[in-house]
């Protein structure tokens, strides 16, 4: 049982050109993950071949593991549902099913799920989305209910909402630019629906991630109505367990390390 | 099969170590890694007051390698003996600690402060961190200020003195015979190698330092004649490091004249690393007939 | 969009041009690059005399870089001027040749001796080259002896002088002043790091001079500081090089201070590489709207 | 018309677990080769994706192209015939049909074909069946047929035997174990075969390439019976077109350019 385990894809889903979905299979034991949490994964793949491979064991660009929020668990194995950026994400989204990757993970902190007499406000801008599945889809699970408000720059970066309508208790949707759900930023969205429903904003917690910009708005409007809110953060990484101090993020106790302290810290500790 | 070594007055089971900053106080990697496999743990760099380091973004990465810009961020010394040393303590494994000061003073007072502890096997002294304000580069790169840093350490401590060198430096085998003359027991090389990184589109730098030090594969060129031109240069062991990612690198290391090695960014890599080029080593020298590892050392052929 | 630059005399018609090594004399490259498309062809480094060049193996690839130790290996002035430059002046563009000596004197004679020349616009002087014998690197890690001839060529030549500075030293910008002043009209930087590779089983060097120059992506992020400390330092024009693969990374040092750029060992890795980076460049400069090149220079935001 | 050119790879076969046969064609109209030249082929490939992908572009570990012989062409396009050694060939033999490559060549001379009062005496040591094998096809193909020497070190090291018996006049096969011809090297073999075949040793020409001990052995030979003899020659190369001097041979005239005076060399030029 370990963190770091070679795993087995067993899935690679291209959503559209910029998105794809990645399933892999640990092939030794590994850990059960929080939602919230991330993996690091190699971006050499054995192409197939054995992980004796020179091409394995010598080439070192790309070199360090990239980052990416556990999405959610499936039978096939974890999913990480990411976005193709530079030479490692578009790497990965060539690794084929069978090919064996390096991963380390599960990695940092978890959302504290939302307690019995509390709502789960979950706000999801872009790519965020792929750190909160998890945790609606956990609180469906134990027969609670989130509200998602989810925005997007426009509807292709809109993604797996099928399969959050089936986990959220209400979905609310934005895009920058109005071509699917209401036109406007998630965070004005989010302010709406606490003025509409004054239970939900006394008994709610809120789970954001996404963009830093909307991610001090989220945190402007908790500390306004006085919700408790966390927030998942982003740096970059190198060993993503706490070692090299590459990752960190100031907050009011100092520079603290978005993956071993983080990457979800209580938004009121982070100085925007 | 003999892979023990000596550093200073430091018996190694083994002649690989880990690279200051690269392998936190040990705790973090110990659960990828057998520390009682490790010839030494090198923790993190110490000063005698805690540090706040340099404003994020710290890393980045390079073709091959990257750059990192943390800023010596540290708990401090008393710190670290009170909440890191007793759990180094549980291994059988030689720790050292990697230190510095930002005046010959501080140097002294951290190395005597360092020397009393239990569970202390060594020092290493950074006298090269690219991470700092203009000035205090000085003591790696001016012969006569390493001299003196070097010297006044030694006075203060009774430990086995590593110094370690920066790479930044039009000739380091003058540097080498600096530090060994004011009484280094032990070089260790290279320190990162100063580089920046920049944001075409935004035209600002990566890193929040600005600057920032070079590690990886594609440095490994350069530390190895770096230690080659040392190990012609002194008579002290020498620690070699810097781009080290498999046991063949560690061999390279070895015949170009280190007595140890210490594996840094590769910890990042894959956190099982300096286990596998422990085994490595082992592999290479049963295959290639090598019953001593000290048969490697200096073993260049020109 | 205004893509032209001025280094000294010269006007480029655009800020890229081959770094001396890696394009021949042009004509091998003719085949895969519009010659006329370039900013300029710096040739191979060229002496008085031909020379045969250090012994094979002379490449050797490294992790995201290679090593060269070709050893300056050239046909001499002589046969250059009757056998490559013909067909060099065929083009509208500039040629800029690098040269070097043992000595002052042959600086001076080489400087001289390629004046007269129809159809050389610029030298560069490399005083940098890490792949002689021991004593002559002093010209690119010493400033004083920096000074010293560099004032010597200026005295012979009234080409636009660029001096090739070593990244093989302490105090880049120091470097850097010293050719300054005395009298070069640029700098072009970096030259290759002084490397080297071991081959773990036969324990040799796996160069024929056991030491190589270390180029390509590996070395970047090295050129790109030290490119943004000599902008710092100095105010002629500088020549930025050192890992240049594709466009953005020409326009990250321009940002970093440089006027032109210099394409090496992209070349061998795309023959065509050298056009792509202008077209991309222009590129560049169309979809983030910067009408003139001139203003990236620079520009760094801190 | 380019020597510099994307290139499809249209078939890469494993023969064994040390050996592949990789089959490219060329997207553009490209220059047809000559016995004994060589291509340089880029060892990142686009994965199947696009050549504009992230992956393609912005990794640089391999970094050179590596240098391999013209093996044969056939309607398939150009065949190089390859062994694993490190990480640019690992990934190569990873390469999968429809993949696009970055080529370069052809590059470097040629073998000149034995004149036609004379016969071709083929020497191969191992791998360097890979630079003669067009050699002796374009020989048979016009109507001459050349004496081939082949020796390896182990049966599963001769490759493409029964290929070569095709367009062999005659085959003679050694191994250093003895597992598949005679036990012993190439270079007895032909010694042998000269001693016995005056009438092909006077009208002979050699043309030999294999590991550089064999060569120096086969010059012996040639020397010693007055034979011309032509080796192709091996160096580290950066560039391939002669403009970096980094694979220089030291020859009676100074040091040549393997890519581009080579890789075929008169044996006597060549100083051993
Ligand atoms: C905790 C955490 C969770 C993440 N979860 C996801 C996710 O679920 N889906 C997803 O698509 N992306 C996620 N990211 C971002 C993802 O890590 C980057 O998009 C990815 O590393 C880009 O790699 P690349 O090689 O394609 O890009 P390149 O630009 O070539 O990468 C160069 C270097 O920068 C780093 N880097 C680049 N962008 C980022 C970034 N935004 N954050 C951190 N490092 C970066 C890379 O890891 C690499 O070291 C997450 C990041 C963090 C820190
Ligand atoms: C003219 C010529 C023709 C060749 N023809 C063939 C052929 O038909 N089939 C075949 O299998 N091999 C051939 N080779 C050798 C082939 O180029 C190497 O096996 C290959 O480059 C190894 O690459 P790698 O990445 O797997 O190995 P690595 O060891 O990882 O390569 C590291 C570097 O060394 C270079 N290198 C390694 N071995 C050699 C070598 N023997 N010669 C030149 N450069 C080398 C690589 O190109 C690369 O730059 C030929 C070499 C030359 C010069
Ligand atoms: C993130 C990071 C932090 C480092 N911190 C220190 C440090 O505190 N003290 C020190 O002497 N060296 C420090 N170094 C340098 C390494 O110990 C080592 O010299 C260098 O990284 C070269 O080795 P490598 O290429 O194997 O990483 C650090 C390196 C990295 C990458
Ligand atoms: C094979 C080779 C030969 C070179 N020869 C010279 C030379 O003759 N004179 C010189 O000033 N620089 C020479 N250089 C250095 C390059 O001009 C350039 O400064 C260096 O390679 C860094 O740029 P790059 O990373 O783009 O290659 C040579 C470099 C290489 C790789
Ligand atoms: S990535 Fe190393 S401390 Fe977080
Ligand atoms: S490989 Fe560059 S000259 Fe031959």
């Amino acid at each position: 049982m370990s963190r770091y385990f070679k795993a087995e894809i067993t899935e690679n889903i291209s959503l559209n050109k910029d998105y794809s979905l990645l399933t892999f299979h640990p092939l030794t034991s590994s850990i059960d993950p929080g939602p919230g949490q991330f993996y690091m994964i190699g971006c050499v793949s054995d192409g197939g071949g054995s992980p004796e491979s020179p091409a394995f064991k010598y080439v070192y660009d790309p070199l360090l593991k990239r980052p990416f929020s556990l999405f959610r668990r499936t039978d096939k194995g974890f999913q990480v549902l990411y976005r193709i950026r530079g030479k490692g994400t578009a790497i990965i989204r060539d690794m084929r099913k069978g090919a064996v990757v390096d991963v380390l993970g599960p990695l940092g902190n978890s959302y504290p799920m939302p307690p019995e007499n509390k709502t789960a406000l979950v706000v999801a801008g872009g790519l965020g989305i792929a750190s909160v599945f998890y945790l609606a889809e956990k609180i469906a699970g134990s027969g609670g209910s989130a509200h998602i408000h989810y925005g997007a720059r426009t509807e292709t970066d809109l993604l797996m909402v099928e399969d959050l309508r089936t986990i959220a208790g209400t979905l609310n949707i934005s895009t920058d630019d109005g071509s699917c759900g209401e036109q406007g930023c998630v965070t004005d969205m989010l302010g709406d629906f606490l003025a509409q429903n004054q239970t939900a904003a006394a008994a709610g917690v809120i789970y954001a991630c996404g963009p830093h910009r909307m991610l001090e708005a989220v945190s402007v409007i908790a500390k306004e109505r006085g919700i408790e809110a966390y927030i998942s953060a982003e740096e970059r990484m190198a060993c993503g367990i706490g070692a090299c101090l590459g990752c960190v993020i100031k907050t009011v106790n100092g520079y603290k390390r978005v993956c071993k302290e983080g990457p979800v810290f209580r938004a009121e500790e982070i100085v925007w | 099969m003999n892979l023990s070594v000596d550093i200073g007055k430091l018996k190694l089971n083994n002649p690989v170590m880990t690279a200051s900053g690269t392998f936190g106080y040990g705790e973090e990697y110990s659960e990828f890694v057998d520390l009682d496999r490790l010839g030494a743990v090198v923790v993190k760099g110490l000063s005698l007051q805690p540090r706040e380091g340099n404003p994020p973004p710290r890393i980045i990465e390079t073709p091959a390698g990257m750059l990192n810009a943390i800023g010596l961020q540290n708990i401090g010394i008393g710190r670290f003996v009170k909440e890191k040393l007793p759990f180094l303590r549980r291994f059988g494994t030689k720790v050292i600690v990697n230190f510095f000061g930002d005046s010959i003073e501080e140097y002294s007072e951290a190395a005597r402060r360092l020397s009393g502890e239990e569970g202390i096997h060594g020092l290493e002294m950074n006298i090269s961190c690219p991470n700092k304000e203009a000035g205090w580069c000085i003591f790696g790169t001016d012969p006569r200020v390493t001299f003196e840093v070097v010297s006044a350490v030694r006075k203060v401590t009774d430990l086995t003195l590593i110094v370690k060198l920066s790479p930044n430096v039009t000739d380091i085998a003058t540097m080498a015979r600096a530090a060994e003359e004011a009484g280094a027991d032990a070089l260790s090389l290279i320190n990162t190698i100063t580089g920046m990184a920049i944001d075409a589109f935004t035209r600002k730098p990566k890193l929040g330092n600005i600057t920032g030090g070079l590690s990886g594969p594609a440095v490994k060129p350069v530390a190895l004649r770096m230690v080659w031109e040392v190990h012609k240069a002194v008579k002290v062991p020498i620690v070699g490091m810097g781009g080290i990612m498999n046991a063949q690198d560690a061999i390279e290391f070895f015949i170009a004249g280190a007595t140890a090695v210490a594996v840094g960014t590769a910890n990042f890599v894959k956190p099982a690393a300096i286990g596998d080029i422990i085994n490595g080593i082992e592999r290479f020298m049963t295959d290639n007939a090598v019953p001593d590892v000290k048969e490697l050392i200096g073993s260049l052929i020109t």
